[in-house]
């Protein structure tokens, strides 16, 4: 339903006088479209490219193209409903766990396509970790969180590499100082952004090369918020990050570029500073100045 | 039509303040618009009264620019805008300095009317005056009515029409210099038409100015600091 | 060797395979520099070798000792008389049979004569088993090896480990349909038997129900009635006392429970309650019978009379002993802590925000109860409550405790009726013939019984699903 | 409207008074019904440990015994069959007649019948067994069960009616007064009702054989269906993909759980016993039969359990790269297992009690052995009490009540075992 | 955990270079303080004064004094468990359902104390109603979600009277258009925004005087938030509202005064210009600006 | 020490850029300050690769004015400043242009410097424009550092002074014009000295609007079209 009068104001801002129906609307999604700005990039770590996902009939995403840079923070941001969680579930085949959920079109890591049935999703989400919307602590020790995927990948041969990799995740989630003294005590103890902090450093603690975030922070308050915010800046030095936020002030705050979803198509891409100061498509430009609906 | 979408927003409330920003912003021009039309008149006249009035209304326009800015100040605080609105935002508030400044020049032509006016005789450069406070005046109105429609092209056209008023003002101001150079007794008063030539020229650069931020406005482009060519040249590459 | 002792063998292989082939991947790792290189865990190398071992190895030790008894079998027919190989099947198993008894040591049917046979079958048997040990430990030494050099740096152990784990819970899980198959094959013979001695037509609409002991075959259907409509009628009397007890009481102390009760009273008062539901039914029935039944006995006969006194025209009321009330009242005071304490839950699981919602408004407890909860909890409620229903129907126990035999087709409450489910039991306790009408009977009632829950919970799976769909 | 518009909360306030009153009747049904399950319980327990508590006990009789050779008709005492043959009634009975001083053939039967000689004899034979060297030749003192009617009548001395009373003629009911009043008749607990199997005489039967075929049953159930429920549960939940077969799985084992428990026993005799042609009476097939009837109890609450496991933990892992087998055996098992565990301590606690599909495995036959193992001939506590339940004899009577204490007192045990196993594991983090 | 890092920061800021223990913390707790700024109204529609709020031992509001003015929205802001949500459900004795909680205080609805243990809770919350979190329709209908209070206060003499009120309030709630068709289908099948100004209509249904907000968008995404918002701001023309939010942007859009909660205190009260451009105490400055932590 | 507590952001993005933002407009003010400093010494020196130094500059000062209104922008959009983050992101807008109008003017003195080093002789006023010269940097200078430590007092003093420069602005105005009248053939050549005073009088002018808007960014009181005393009497009243 909210759907129905996004698009309908959308539409009027697209063909401005012209009353726009549900048919063209329709028609418009059949269409072949184009994204503006600036999908592509040089050093891009992952590719992905003619991206369609169907959830039994309903198609989710049509065919999207988007590259992101290796160390970039890649922002997506949308209207509910238009594909921006889906689009970044492809990306270390988290779809998978979805039966109904099809994927078509290439995800390539570095050279590798990940959408390739034979491909071992194990490794994969090794090297792609994600973060969930809410923190998802293990129910066992901070230092079992995150001492959980180096012992199921085997990165730890002996006891005394494990406690490193667990500190330097917590160093690096910036969370070390806060939990030295209680490493024993339960994850779940925490406030929501330690715990999500500890999520991150979970993650991290397998030393993947791209970290998915879809929606990190909407279950915390505006300082957890924060302080994620700013954990993701300097994560952004080593790793490649692709976040899905509806706080588009978020989006503005992290990201190096941002992606701009709309009914499943990737309608802009562009830096981050561009879109919030001057889109180029008019859908991009009604969205984050709040003119949908 | 209004191609900002200003009252497109879901929120009301957002769709007036910015509405009241842009009606307040093209009332202060209004205002300095009249303290133009004024003070050229007052200077052309002599008309000790108008001038008065002109020099009365600064304080309105200096009122006028601190609400402004506040309300500027609060759509940020309140609303954080983006893109377009926050180009608004931000174009309105470096052009309400603009518009005092032009404010404050009309007013400076004032002085020089009732300065003029208390000697007798009409001082020369009068009808150069006359004729470049009705070209400033023009601009000013064009630049007024290119932000009430967000009219690139007559943001450029009032820039290149700022290049030609500088010009005839060079050659007002090297006709009076030649004419003080004749007439040495009169130099006192002539200066006071430099003045006042001089504060009809800055006007002139106070509507570029406020062209440019039109064009920032409406483009996302910042096209200070060019001539009139570039300009265009620029907004054609887009 | 024993088959408990070959099983042991086995177990010692599979630990050897599992502890080799771990230690074999774990060296593995340690060239390769670390066990990141690996492309499983060592764990799973060690499984897999394992799961290589056991399962040949169990399956041969299986087959084998299903099989070699028939075999053993089959080869000594040939060294018996011809005269007796000659003889009909039946009889023939019999015979053999004794042989193996003679052969176990045991003499029983004075066959004697046989004992060289017996020897042959003990020599057979001692071959077997040794070829069977000598088997095995090739099999365990083979499979463990082949296992052991399996583990290789890319070796997807870890997937085949997990396949054969997710093929072992399908198997588990298909096991519900087995039953229920089973369930209608049980009954579906012996019913359809049933039902070519007893027209079906007979049995549904018969009124009248005396199934006569007959203990030879050619007497059946002779004589004897078996109409079942007595039954049905005494099953739902008593199911209906029970339910007219259960359901309010029960919904009311759930509400009551989860709504107004502080939680200390609720700490309290729930396991007491629950308690109710756990004691066993003989208890229920011997505690109807024995105390239930007499005290409603006398208690009425004393309202008779009472009643009588009072110069009422009624004469003293006929109570039997066994009354379907007495019964009814028990079960339906087992029942209350199956309606309230799944009602309970179902009320517990409506969302706070609901509530406070409710209240938000200005709602008393009573209206945010009456308006707001019980109809989101309703389907769940139902559920419950047919449940609960379809547990009256099929109890057992205290209705063969507390109700007669007798057959009768009657709704009042005070007289003694008796139940499907007691039928059953009274038809098949004790040893009768197999295939007399009288036990297929109670097969019959048992395929109804089985077809009226199953619509029952057909109906409560679906008005459940129903409203859900609704509300959620 | 009406002519004159009522402000909101005047209207509110119209109606409150009937508002209130409303609430209050309602939460008064609330307490009345838990008054009525509370007294239920309280009359059940008052009863039934009232009646049970005397099942425990029994009157005895202290009896000096003259163990000699010629009555007990030995002649070798190292001959053990010897020993198991004498004639431990003959010196019972001889001990009786003295004891109160009985003469005449028809004093010496009033006698007698106020002792159960039989099993006073096979306390003797114990004693014999285990030393007859000393003990022949010698006297001993022995306390003898009396008759189950004495034990009845003394049982209920107080009550209104004298039940039982009129089964004695005068000479019986006088000694039984003066044996009670000179303290040689006492009422002590009888440890053969622990330990001794089923027996036709209702003083001598015991719970040991039940208790132990209940045990039995219940191993076998708990083995084949907590690993078999639990991994139908995981199957269902965490594996299966949502089709056809998948719903057919699940529509099945929703039946299941709510089919009467006597159809279970109808397949367990057509499958089990007529089929397979498994033992009868044995707590194996009874095992087999009841772990079908619980495995939709532990199913259902075992997939109830892992449901109730967070699905962002599984996220969580999947997201670390665990695979499915990984996510299940170290996440969503531990998580869930206290649920899975007190799912099944209830479903075998229901095992335990349940006596109907046993009926019809024939697990009632009288089986006076106690098993020693899973695949001999057994009854189960349920079945003990049904069985004594029917018994005419009030002595048998008696024996179920407290035969449904120690039911009771084993249902209690497993159900603090779940609450125990409950807050063991269920770690609260 | 996250209050002692807070707290830290916000002692920092208070007395600037000298460090701050969790003694001094304490102490200033203890502590009688002063609300900058303006806390009181001349046309009061609720006045609190000297509210004292406990959970057991534990003390969640300390001293709190404030007026809420007719037809105003104020907003209450303030780090996570700083107390908003308690105090806001003191106005409607919403905190009467957690036993622990014991309130001091007087609170009035114009001129009658709604603490006082006679006063009726049924009548009071008719006249103060409350919208939540998470939008909590009934598993009704529409027409009976909105109808609900009306009936059970007897608000409607006829059926007609009844529609009417429904009609009504939906108009108010800005949910006619969209539901008009469809008011006998579930509530609880609407979208999340519609369910949010659903709860709104069904508030608005009984003519409250007062309604309480509690984080009513932060379920919702960007755009139902607008448009919760720009409802919040017509209803402000006829409802005097108290909105909790942990969105200062939210607070700074659509209040008319806010104040921000620190610790169970209450730091400050201003007007929203005022306090999001340059508010009077350096704690408010430090959470608005994001400098806590 | 930073009462502003720009540092103290829990993001350390924000923090480095609004002291990015800082150091820029400082950067902007050091280079601007060079200017004057320039500008004048070449009219005072006839040094006129000074005075094409300072006219070189202006691109760069141009450049930096723009980027620093587009970082002012960007923090807006990305950072949604309230309470003193916005009062220092607006007044640092509208202080910038008032930088890049002193270095405008500083051109203006350096092309008169260029023009008066055409002729031969030193033209009357050399004196006076040397003496404003310095009083305007000193001004200019205690503006930077009242920004660089938000110190209200020394920008009250700003204003102050200004009120001073613009008296003795005057006075060298009048005196040039009474040369002007006693020798008229070097009233082409006065006129540029006029010139470069005025501008001097404008730069003292932009110090004071930057001080105006340090005391906003400090306090929060806009104090624009006020005198030095009502000034001080309203910061008093806080
Ligand atoms: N498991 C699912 N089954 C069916 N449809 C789905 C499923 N998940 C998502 N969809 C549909 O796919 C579309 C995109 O969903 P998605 O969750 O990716 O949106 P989103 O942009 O992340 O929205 P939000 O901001 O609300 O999280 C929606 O129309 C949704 O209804
Ligand atoms: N039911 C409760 N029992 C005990 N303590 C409580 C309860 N509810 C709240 N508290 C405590 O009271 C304090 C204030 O809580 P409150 O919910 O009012 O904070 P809040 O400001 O609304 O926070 P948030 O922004 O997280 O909703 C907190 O310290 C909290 O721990
Ligand atoms: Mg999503
Ligand atoms: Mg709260
Ligand atoms: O204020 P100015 O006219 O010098 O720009």
């Amino acid at each position: 339903m909210n759907t129905n009068v996004m698009t309908e104001t959308a539409g009027d801002i697209v063909a401005e006088n012209k009353p726009v129906t549900a048919d063209t609307i329709a028609e418009q999604n059949a269409d072949a479209y184009e994204t503006v700005g600036n999908a592509f990039c040089d050093q891009a770590k992952m590719s992905m490219r003619n991206v369609n996902v169907f959830y039994d009939e309903k198609q989710a995403i049509y065919d999207v193209n988007l590259d992101i840079g290796t160390n970039e923070v890649v922002a997506m941001i949308g209207p509910s409903g238009c594909g921006k969680s889906t689009f970044l579930r492809c990306l270390n085949r988290m779809n998978d766990t979805i039966d109904i959920c099809r994927v078509e079109g290439q995800f390539y890591l570095e050279d590798q396509d990940i959408n390739d049935k034979k491909m071992d999703v194990v490794p994969l989400r090794a090297r792609v970790g994600m973060v969930f919307q809410k923190p998802n602590p293990f129910p066992k020790s901070i230092y079992d969180n995150v001492a959980y995927g180096p012992r199921i990948h085997g990165l730890a041969d002996r006891r005394s590499d494990l406690d490193e990799i667990v500190e330097n995740s917590l160093q690096k989630a910036g969370l070390w100082a806060e939990v030295k003294d209680r490493l024993h005590q339960p994850g779940t103890g925490l406030s929501g952004g330690q715990q999500q902090r500890l999520c991150i450093a979970r993650t991290i603690a397998v030393s993947p090369e791209v970290i998915l975030m879809d929606e990190p922070c909407s279950a915390l308050d505006p300082i957890a918020t924060a302080k994620i915010e700013e954990l993701i800046d300097e994560l952004s030095q080593n790793y490649t990050i692709a976040i899905v936020t509806h706080s588009m002030q978020q989006a503005a705050r992290v990201s190096h570029r941002t992606a701009y979803f709309h009914l499943g198509k990737l309608i802009e891409v562009n830096e981050t500073e561009k879109v919030f100061t001057n889109p180029d498509h008019e859908l991009t430009e009604a969205y984050i100045t709040g003119r949908f609906g | 039509m209004d191609k900002l979408n200003i009252d497109r927003h879901i929120s009301q409330q957002y769709n007036s303040a910015l509405d009241d920003l842009k009606k307040e912003f093209l009332e202060m021009g209004g205002v300095v618009e009249k303290q133009i039309i004024d003070a050229v008149q007052s200077v052309a006249e002599a008309d000790v009264d108008t001038a008065q009035k002109v020099l009365t209304t600064e304080q309105d326009v200096d009122a006028r620019e601190m609400a402004i800015d506040d309300l500027c100040t609060q759509i940020i605080a309140r609303r954080q805008p983006t893109a377009s609105d926050l180009r608004l935002v931000m174009s309105v508030s470096k052009s309400t300095r603009d518009l005092e400044r032009i404010g404050d020049e009309a007013s400076k032509i004032a002085k020089m009317a009732i300065a003029i006016s208390e000697s007798d005789d009409v001082p020369h450069g009068f009808s150069e005056l006359r004729n470049l406070g009705r070209q400033v005046h023009d601009v000013v109105d064009m630049t007024l009515t290119a932000f009430a429609r967000y009219d690139v092209d007559l943001a450029v056209e009032v820039v290149s029409k700022d290049k030609v008023i500088d010009r005839e003002y060079d050659t007002a101001m090297r006709e009076l210099i030649t004419y003080m150079m004749e007439d040495p007794r009169n130099i006192s008063r002539s200066m006071n038409v430099i003045w006042a030539l001089r504060a009809l020229e800055r006007i002139g650069d106070h509507a570029s100015n406020i062209s440019e931020q039109i064009i920032y406005l409406v483009k996302g482009l910042d096209v200070r600091h060019q001539s009139a060519d570039e300009m265009v040249q620029q907004l054609n590459q887009e | 060797m024993s088959v408990s002792s070959l099983f042991v063998l086995i177990i010692l292989g599979v630990v050897a395979a599992f502890y080799f082939s771990r230690t074999r991947s774990l060296n593995l790792a340690r060239g390769l520099g670390g066990i990141k290189n690996l492309h499983s865990l060592p764990v799973y190398y060690g499984i897999q070798a394992a799961l290589w071992c056991a399962l040949p190895c169990i399956l041969l030790l299986c087959v084998w000792t299903i099989f070699d008894d028939a075999i053993i079998r089959s080869m000594v027919v040939q060294y018996l008389p011809a005269e007796q190989q000659n003889l009909p099947k039946a009889e023939q198993a019999l015979l053999l049979s004794s042989i193996e008894n003679l052969a176990n040591g045991v003499n029983l049917s004075n066959a004697g004569q046989f004992q060289d046979i017996a020897d042959r079958i003990n020599s057979l048997r001692s071959i077997s088993n040794m070829a069977l040990t000598v088997l095995l430990f090739c099999a365990i030494i083979a499979t463990g090896a082949w296992g052991w050099f399996k583990v290789k740096p890319q070796y997807r152990a870890r997937n085949g480990v997990e396949r054969v784990f997710m093929l072992s819970l399908l198997g588990c899980s298909t096991l519900a349909i087995f039953t229920t198959v089973g369930i209608v094959f049980s009954v579906l013979f012996e019913s359809i038997r049933f039902f070519n001695i007893v027209p079906v037509h007979e049995f549904v609409l018969g009124t009248q129900w005396s199934p006569q002991l007959s203990i030879r075959e050619d007497q059946v259907g002779s004589s004897g009635a078996f109409g079942a409509v007595p039954l049905f009628t005494g099953t739902l009397l008593i199911s209906t006392i029970a339910m007219i007890v259960a359901v309010p009481t029960g919904l009311m102390t759930a509400i009551y429970l989860s709504e107004y009760a502080s939680s200390r009273v609720r700490l309290v008062v729930k396991p007491l309650l629950e308690i109710l539901a756990g004691i066993p039914t003989v208890v229920y029935g011997f505690f109807a019978a024995l105390t239930i039944a007499p005290m409603i006995k006398s208690g009425l006969h004393g309202l008779g009379f009472d009643l009588a006194f009072l110069g009422v025209s009624f004469g003293p009321l006929e109570v039997s002993g066994e009354s379907a009330l007495a019964a009814g009242l028990v079960m339906g005071v087992m029942i209350i802590p199956f309606v309230s304490s799944l009602s309970d839950d179902v009320i517990n699981a409506v969302p706070q925000s609901l509530r406070d919602g409710a209240y938000g408004l200005g709602s008393t407890q009573s209206e945010t109860m009456k308006n707001v909860i019980f109809p989101a909890a309703l389907p769940g409620i139902v559920g419950a409550i047919l449940l609960a229903v379809s547990r009256a129907i099929g109890e057992t126990m205290i209705v063969v405790m507390a109700v007669g035999t007798a057959a009768r087709l009657t709704f009042n409450p005070l007289e003694s009726v008796t139940t499907v489910t007691v039928q059953m039991t009274t038809l098949l306790i004790g040893d009768h013939e197999f295939d007399s009408a009288k036990t297929l009977a109670a097969f019959a009632l048992g395929l109804v019984l089985f077809i009226i829950t199953l619509g029952l919970n057909f109906f409560a799976l679906r008005i459940v699903k129903k409203y859900r769909e609704q509300y959620d | 409207m009406t002519d004159k518009p009522l402000k909101t909360i005047d209207r509110v306030n119209r109606t409150l008074g009937k508002r209130h009153r409303a609430e209050k009747r309602f939460r008064l049904y609330g307490m009345l019904s838990i008054g009525f399950g509370l007294l239920c319980v309280l009359f059940l327990f008052t009863n039934i440990i009232g009646k049970g508590l005397n099942g425990f006990t029994y009157h005895f009789l202290e009896l000096q015994v003259e163990l000699d050779r010629e009555t007990l008709e030995i002649t070798d005492i190292t001959n053990e069959n010897q020993i198991l043959a004498a004639n431990y009634s003959g010196v019972v009975k001889r001990s009786v007649y003295e004891f109160f001083e009985a003469q005449g053939r028809k004093n010496k039967a009033s006698a007698r019948k106020l002792i159960a000689t039989e099993g006073t004899g096979y306390i003797l034979q114990g004693r014999l067994k285990e030393n007859a060297e000393d003990l022949v030749d010698t006297q001993t003192t022995v306390w003898a069960l009396v008759d189950d009617k004495v034990d009845f009548y003394l049982k209920r001395l107080g009550d209104p009616g004298e039940p039982g009373k009129h089964e004695f003629n005068e000479q019986q009911l006088q000694w039984i007064h003066e044996a009670v009043e000179a303290g040689k008749l006492k009422r002590k607990i009888n440890w053969a009702f622990f330990n001794a199997g089923d027996s036709a005489h209702s003083e001598e039967a015991g719970i040991r054989g039940a208790v132990m075929g209940s045990f039995y049953l219940l191993l076998v159930t708990f083995c084949l269906s907590f690993p078999i429920g639990v991994s139908a549960a995981i199957y269902l939940e965490e594996y299966a993909p949502k089709n056809k077969w998948t719903d057919l799985i699940e529509v099945n084992i929703n039946n299941l759980a709510a089919v009467p428990s006597i159809i279970f026993g109808l397949l367990g005799l057509a499958i089990f016993l007529a089929f397979f042609g498994l033992p009868r009476s044995t707590p194996l097939v009874g095992g087999f039969v009841l772990s079908l009837m619980t495995l939709p109890t532990i199913i259902i609450s075992s997939r109830a359990a892992i449901k109730a496991v967070p699905p962002s933990i599984r996220q969580a892992a999947y997201g670390l790269g665990a695979s499915k087998m990984q996510v299940t055996l170290h996440h969503v098992l531990p998580l869930a297992m206290p649920g899975m565990l007190t799912g099944t301590i209830i479903g075998l606690a229901q095992a335990l009690g349940e006596s109907a599909p046993l009926l019809m495995i024939g697990m009632a036959a009288f089986i006076p052995e106690i098993p020693a193992g899973v695949t001999d001939p057994a009854t189960a506590l349920p079945m003990q009490i049904f069985q004594w339940f029917r018994n005419a004899d009030a002595g048998f009577n008696e024996k179920a009540s407290a035969a449904i204490l120690i039911l009771l007192v084993f249902l209690i045990i497993m159900n603090a075992l779940a609450v125990w196993a409950r807050r063991r594991l269920e770690r609260r983090w």
